[in-house]
């Protein structure tokens, strides 16, 4: 990677690293003290994958994401407060409240959806890229999953037609190396996500997802081989859970083994962009404009109980 | 009413037919599915030859990824139309039909259409077997967030597919593989989703029957009228939204109700018709409303066996005999 | 009655004992599911200390695979207890449950037994949303060719799953995440598939429910009694078979039915209760039969939300007064 | 191949393979006449894949195969009269007519079943194999499937889940070039079906499916291998579709792109064998018992239609 491409990016992805890593911190807050309803799964040590591969996108292109998804929607551009609403269950949130934490999208900002069905938006990211390719819109469309939903048929049944069709999409299989409480190793078979790419005649890459520079250099080039007519790609982004699979697993799952930490992934940029001071002042900065997003959220309306007969048909 | 919007006389033909004119006038419009290019099962046929094999385009036998694609499509401001061939095809997709597409528009609190059409024969055609003969419209109405249409002559099957392409949410068009072939006009008068057909019309008892069932509960009218029995058949070609003014108004008048389903009986569209009526009309029922379906097996191979298992002409006028006896 | 089979005495548990029993006994019993190993659900918790890691195994998220092989494991001579989780997951398998385990007997003409257990909790527990709130059973029922349970206590949990287990058919084992944890005793009183509980007994009214729905039954049957109305619960814990005798029997005597489900109404598990009793009842029906359930729409996430489409104690009991005043 | 398989083998695999052609040509004939029900999938040109592999199984083995299926059953030893009369729906048929062509099965001889489904039979297959594993039987599965059928989710979980527990599986994967009537370079990307092993880190392996001799070494490899604890492989059998997807295709499907016919591999086994003499004795010996097959299947009573009620549940 060169210094420029640093220079350019590098300041946004600490703000944006440090603006995921509060905004989930101040929900494992939330759930802690009994303020959150539903099940959260946290992003927490992921945040390098989001901002990677969303720097290389454009307004126009869709992303797909999962039920682990909110760093992919802030690192798009999603506001702090809609989607803080909406996880909260608020009329004024992206979804009016319908949707929750693994259900929050903004198509408008191009973030398409959020799925509770694992493997369940790779094939609905297909489909954004071949409307964008049928349109003409110049647009690609980026699918997240996990490593768990690698062993989903909808995998291998998109990637085969993705490539068939030449489909302007990536596949960002993010590697936290486990799906729930299982270890990849005992889901996978094989030599890895990555090396199933072979099979469809598509490349199939896998970077230290820890590296925000690693990460981005891979999805550009997958993003320009998308937009130029080249075809899909699938990325794997090998990169570490923090906070186990959802906030108060400890309930039940007892101490399961969990894989080793992998660096955190705000420290190796701020190393790498090696500017004293701005670490603390984005801090600073994100750390308020997520406490006042919060603040906001919280005083936000419950929907109104009737809104819940709306919005099933057009 | 003016000429005819179709040259088809024919069903399948009749849905080729509102496709290939939804093509004409609108871009966004395209098909999908297993060999759509040569057109199997016949809603698809033809439209290659216009419109091109990338337009009209032969999908890998992966359903849940091109149904899944064609959500996601959808989503993108395109209107896929989806052949799936049986409509049994679509269990393999069944989660992006119920869970993904059902539900986008109301988990993302209105902000996505999914305007998709899923085309799939319903029904048995003769030694099919169990897994080529399955009427499933109330997994797809359970399901919810999905429309629902069964048409049962060609009119119905050209408007109704015009109207499901047209449709900004996802709708599921049945058709019946031992109608493919059969006749009638396609009328200048449209019908939308949500509308039922009367005819004929009776005082005495009001059969509510879907496909081949509508065609076998006329044919049954027709041999009661003989008997001096005015039977009034209403044919709920659209189960989504359901058309209970149109069916309710008929069991005002008759007092008498007879539901004909070939599908399994219990949790069938039947036993919805039948709940909705005795909850909705019970002070105008003069008898216990009768459904005749197929009974909770599945269909067998066998002509003779198959037969035994999906309601004719005979059990239907027998079971109406009965009613108007009671 | 001796003592109770069983030391659980909550929902989730209950369901676990029935399966360690079944394991001691019968080695061909194993347990697959996703993180099978802790029991993400309860159903499977503490299984896999006693039994091991290959016994009770965790499966790569891929539920067609997985399902799909049990179903091959059972024709070959296991008897695997599948955790589906959360039932909607089954969506993803659907084909290789209706279409395959459901059939599969009837196609080779008795050949094959398909002795498979699939669990899964269904019912909403409290902002889970649209995709993880679902009450599939019609789509089981009407699937066919599978056998559906949905306890709603602990002894109906463990005296049905094991049931289950030992039935040569495949068998739905429904729970509700919001009872996991309802305490009750296991009764030394076997309950077998086909069966239904009712309780309390009353003369006025039957409650037909099912799962979280018969808890808020007895609930509003409690209340109804202070005011004077005998409501009788019949909580239909077995739904295929459905018990029908014991249905019309609650019937017979009251002449006044509620219907109360947590699945969306059109063709749901309250339709048919509603239809059958309406066709098979018809003459001591004093009153319409009644359906409360989850309008058709989605589940929403926002507890108000979820809370405004779920039938409630307060609204069974408001419908119970209407018909016992209709 | 050593002579000493050819010569062990070659005479039951030219008889089975006859019976094959004349029992499927029985079949086309009759369709001819219109006395067939139902749609038939024919297997002729590929009966070599099914006596090659066939031929490397134990009697406690189980198959599963698809709609295009007799040719695995009549090699795996099923009788042509049941089954002839389960595809004429007849009382005697080995489902009591309930099944038909699509769905033929014995279980006591090592057929589990047919499948209607495309992929469909795979995972069933990976679960008859994990019983054997289980119980100790010894046995081993194969799963038939076609080209088409490698497009589908299932096969790419049942390969995933089959290596992780290293199953005594076979997958066999009978590549006639078409899937209805979709080439299959229109349907497979990449490499090819063989080539995806790869991805699952187990044997891929393509073979010429006209050749017997080729299918059965790899086959025997391949069950060896399972039946020792080695785990599951992946075969690829390249072999001709003579007769078209389904008879009486012609009404609807046109003169679509046939891909170039592969030599017929009764031919070539014949030449292989070089016994003057041996292939007209036992063309006159199998269509002989063909005929008289058929003939007591056409002569067998219909089923009551009170049965159509029966085998629902135990
Ligand atoms: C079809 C389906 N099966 C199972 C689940 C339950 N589930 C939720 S998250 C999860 C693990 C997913 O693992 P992975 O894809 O690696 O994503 P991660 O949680 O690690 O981000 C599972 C099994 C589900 N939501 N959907
Ligand atoms: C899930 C499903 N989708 C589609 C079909 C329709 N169909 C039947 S056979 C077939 C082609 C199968 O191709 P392949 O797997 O190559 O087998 P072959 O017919 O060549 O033996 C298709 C698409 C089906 N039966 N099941
Ligand atoms: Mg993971
Ligand atoms: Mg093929």
């Amino acid at each position: 990677m060169s210094d420029s491409v640093l220079e350019q990016h590098g300041p946004e992805w600490l703000r944006v690293m440090l603006r995921i890593r509060f905004f989930e911190g101040s929900l494992a807050d939330l759930f802690e003290r009994g303020q959150l309803v539903g099940v959260v799964h946290l992003s927490i040590g992921q945040e390098a994958v989001a901002a990677g591969i969303c720097s290389a996108l454009e307004p126009g292109d869709q992303i797909t994401t999962t039920h682990r998804g909110h760093h992919h929607m802030l690192a798009r551009g999603l506001e702090p407060e809609p989607m803080l609403a909406e996880i909260l269950g608020k009329a004024t949130g992206y979804c009016r409240g319908k949707g929750g934490s693994m259900h929050v999208a903004c198509f408008e900002r191009g973030v398409t959806g959020a799925n509770g069905i694992v493997g369940g938006g790779i094939p609905m990211a297909l489909g954004l890229a071949l409307a964008a390719q049928e349109l003409g819109s110049g647009g690609i469309a980026v699918a997240f999953f996990g490593d768990g939903a690698s062993s989903q048929g909808t995998f291998h049944e998109t990637l085969n037609l993705a490539a068939l069709w030449r489909a302007p999409a990536v596949f960002v299989c993010e590697n936290n190396r486990y799906g729930e409480f299982t270890p990849t190793e005992r889901a996978i078979a094989g030599p890895g996500v990555a090396a199933r790419a072979a099979g469809y005649g598509i490349p199939g890459v896998a970077v230290d997802g820890h590296d925000v520079q690693a990460v981005h250099a891979a999805a550009l080039e997958a993003v320009e081989r998308a937009r130029a007519g080249g075809g899909p790609s699938l990325l794997e982004c090998v990169t570490t859970r923090v906070r186990g699979h959802h906030e108060g697993e400890e309930n039940y799952a007892g101490t399961y083994r969990e894989a080793p930490l992998g660096p955190d992934p705000i420290d190796l940029l701020d190393a790498a962009l090696g500017q004293p001071g701005l670490r603390a002042r984005l801090e600073a900065e994100e750390r308020e404009l997520v406490a006042r997003a919060l603040a906001a959220a919280q005083a936000a309306p419950d929907p109104d109980p009737a809104t819940a007969l709306e919005d099933v048909f057009a | 009413m003016n000429g005819s919007p179709s040259g088809a006389n024919r069903l399948a033909p009749a849905i080729a037919d509102a496709i290939a004119q939804e093509m004409r006038s609108d871009p966004r419009v395209l098909v999908w599915g297993e060999d759509v290019t040569i057109g199997v099962m016949g809603p698809t046929r033809g439209l290659a030859a216009e419109f091109g094999e990338s337009r009209v385009r032969d999908c890998p036998i992966s359903e849940a990824g091109f149904v899944g694609a064609a959500v996601g499509a959808a989503i993108g401001g395109l209107r896929p139309v989806v052949d799936i061939m049986f409509s049994s095809f679509a269990y393999v997709a069944f989660d992006q039909l119920v869970n993904q597409a059902g539900r986008m528009r109301y988990m993302t609190g209105g902000q996505l259409s999914v305007p998709l059409v899923v085309i799939g024969s319903a029904g048995a055609a003769g030694a099919n077997a169990a897994q080529h003969s399955e009427v499933p419209p109330a997994l797809f109405l359970n399901g919810g967030g999905l429309r629902v249409a069964f048409p049962s002559t060609p009119h119905q099957a050209f408007w109704l597919t015009r109207a499901a392409i047209r449709s900004d949410d996802p709708v599921i068009v049945l058709h019946h593989p031992a109608l493919a072939a059969a006749r009638g006009p396609v009328g200048a008068e449209p019908l939308e989703l949500g509308q039922a057909e009367v005819g004929p019309e009776g005082d005495d008892v009001t059969i509510l029957a879907v496909g081949l069932m509508a065609h076998r509960a006329r044919s049954a009218a027709g041999k009661l009228a003989a008997e001096g029995i005015a039977a009034e058949v209403v044919d709920v070609c659209s189960l989504s939204p359901m058309p209970w003014e149109t069916i309710l108004a008929s069991v005002r008048k008759t007092g008498r109700v007879v539901v004909v389903d070939e599908a399994r009986l219990t949790c069938s569209v039947a036993s919805e018709l039948a709940a909705g009526v005795a909850e909705w009309a019970f002070g105008d029922l003069r008898a216990p409303v009768r459904r005749l379906a197929v009974p909770d097996v599945p269909i067998p191979f066998a002509p003779g066996l198959e037969a035994a298992v999906i309601p004719d002409e005979d059990a239907i006028a027998r079971v109406v005999r009965e009613t108007v006896g009671a």
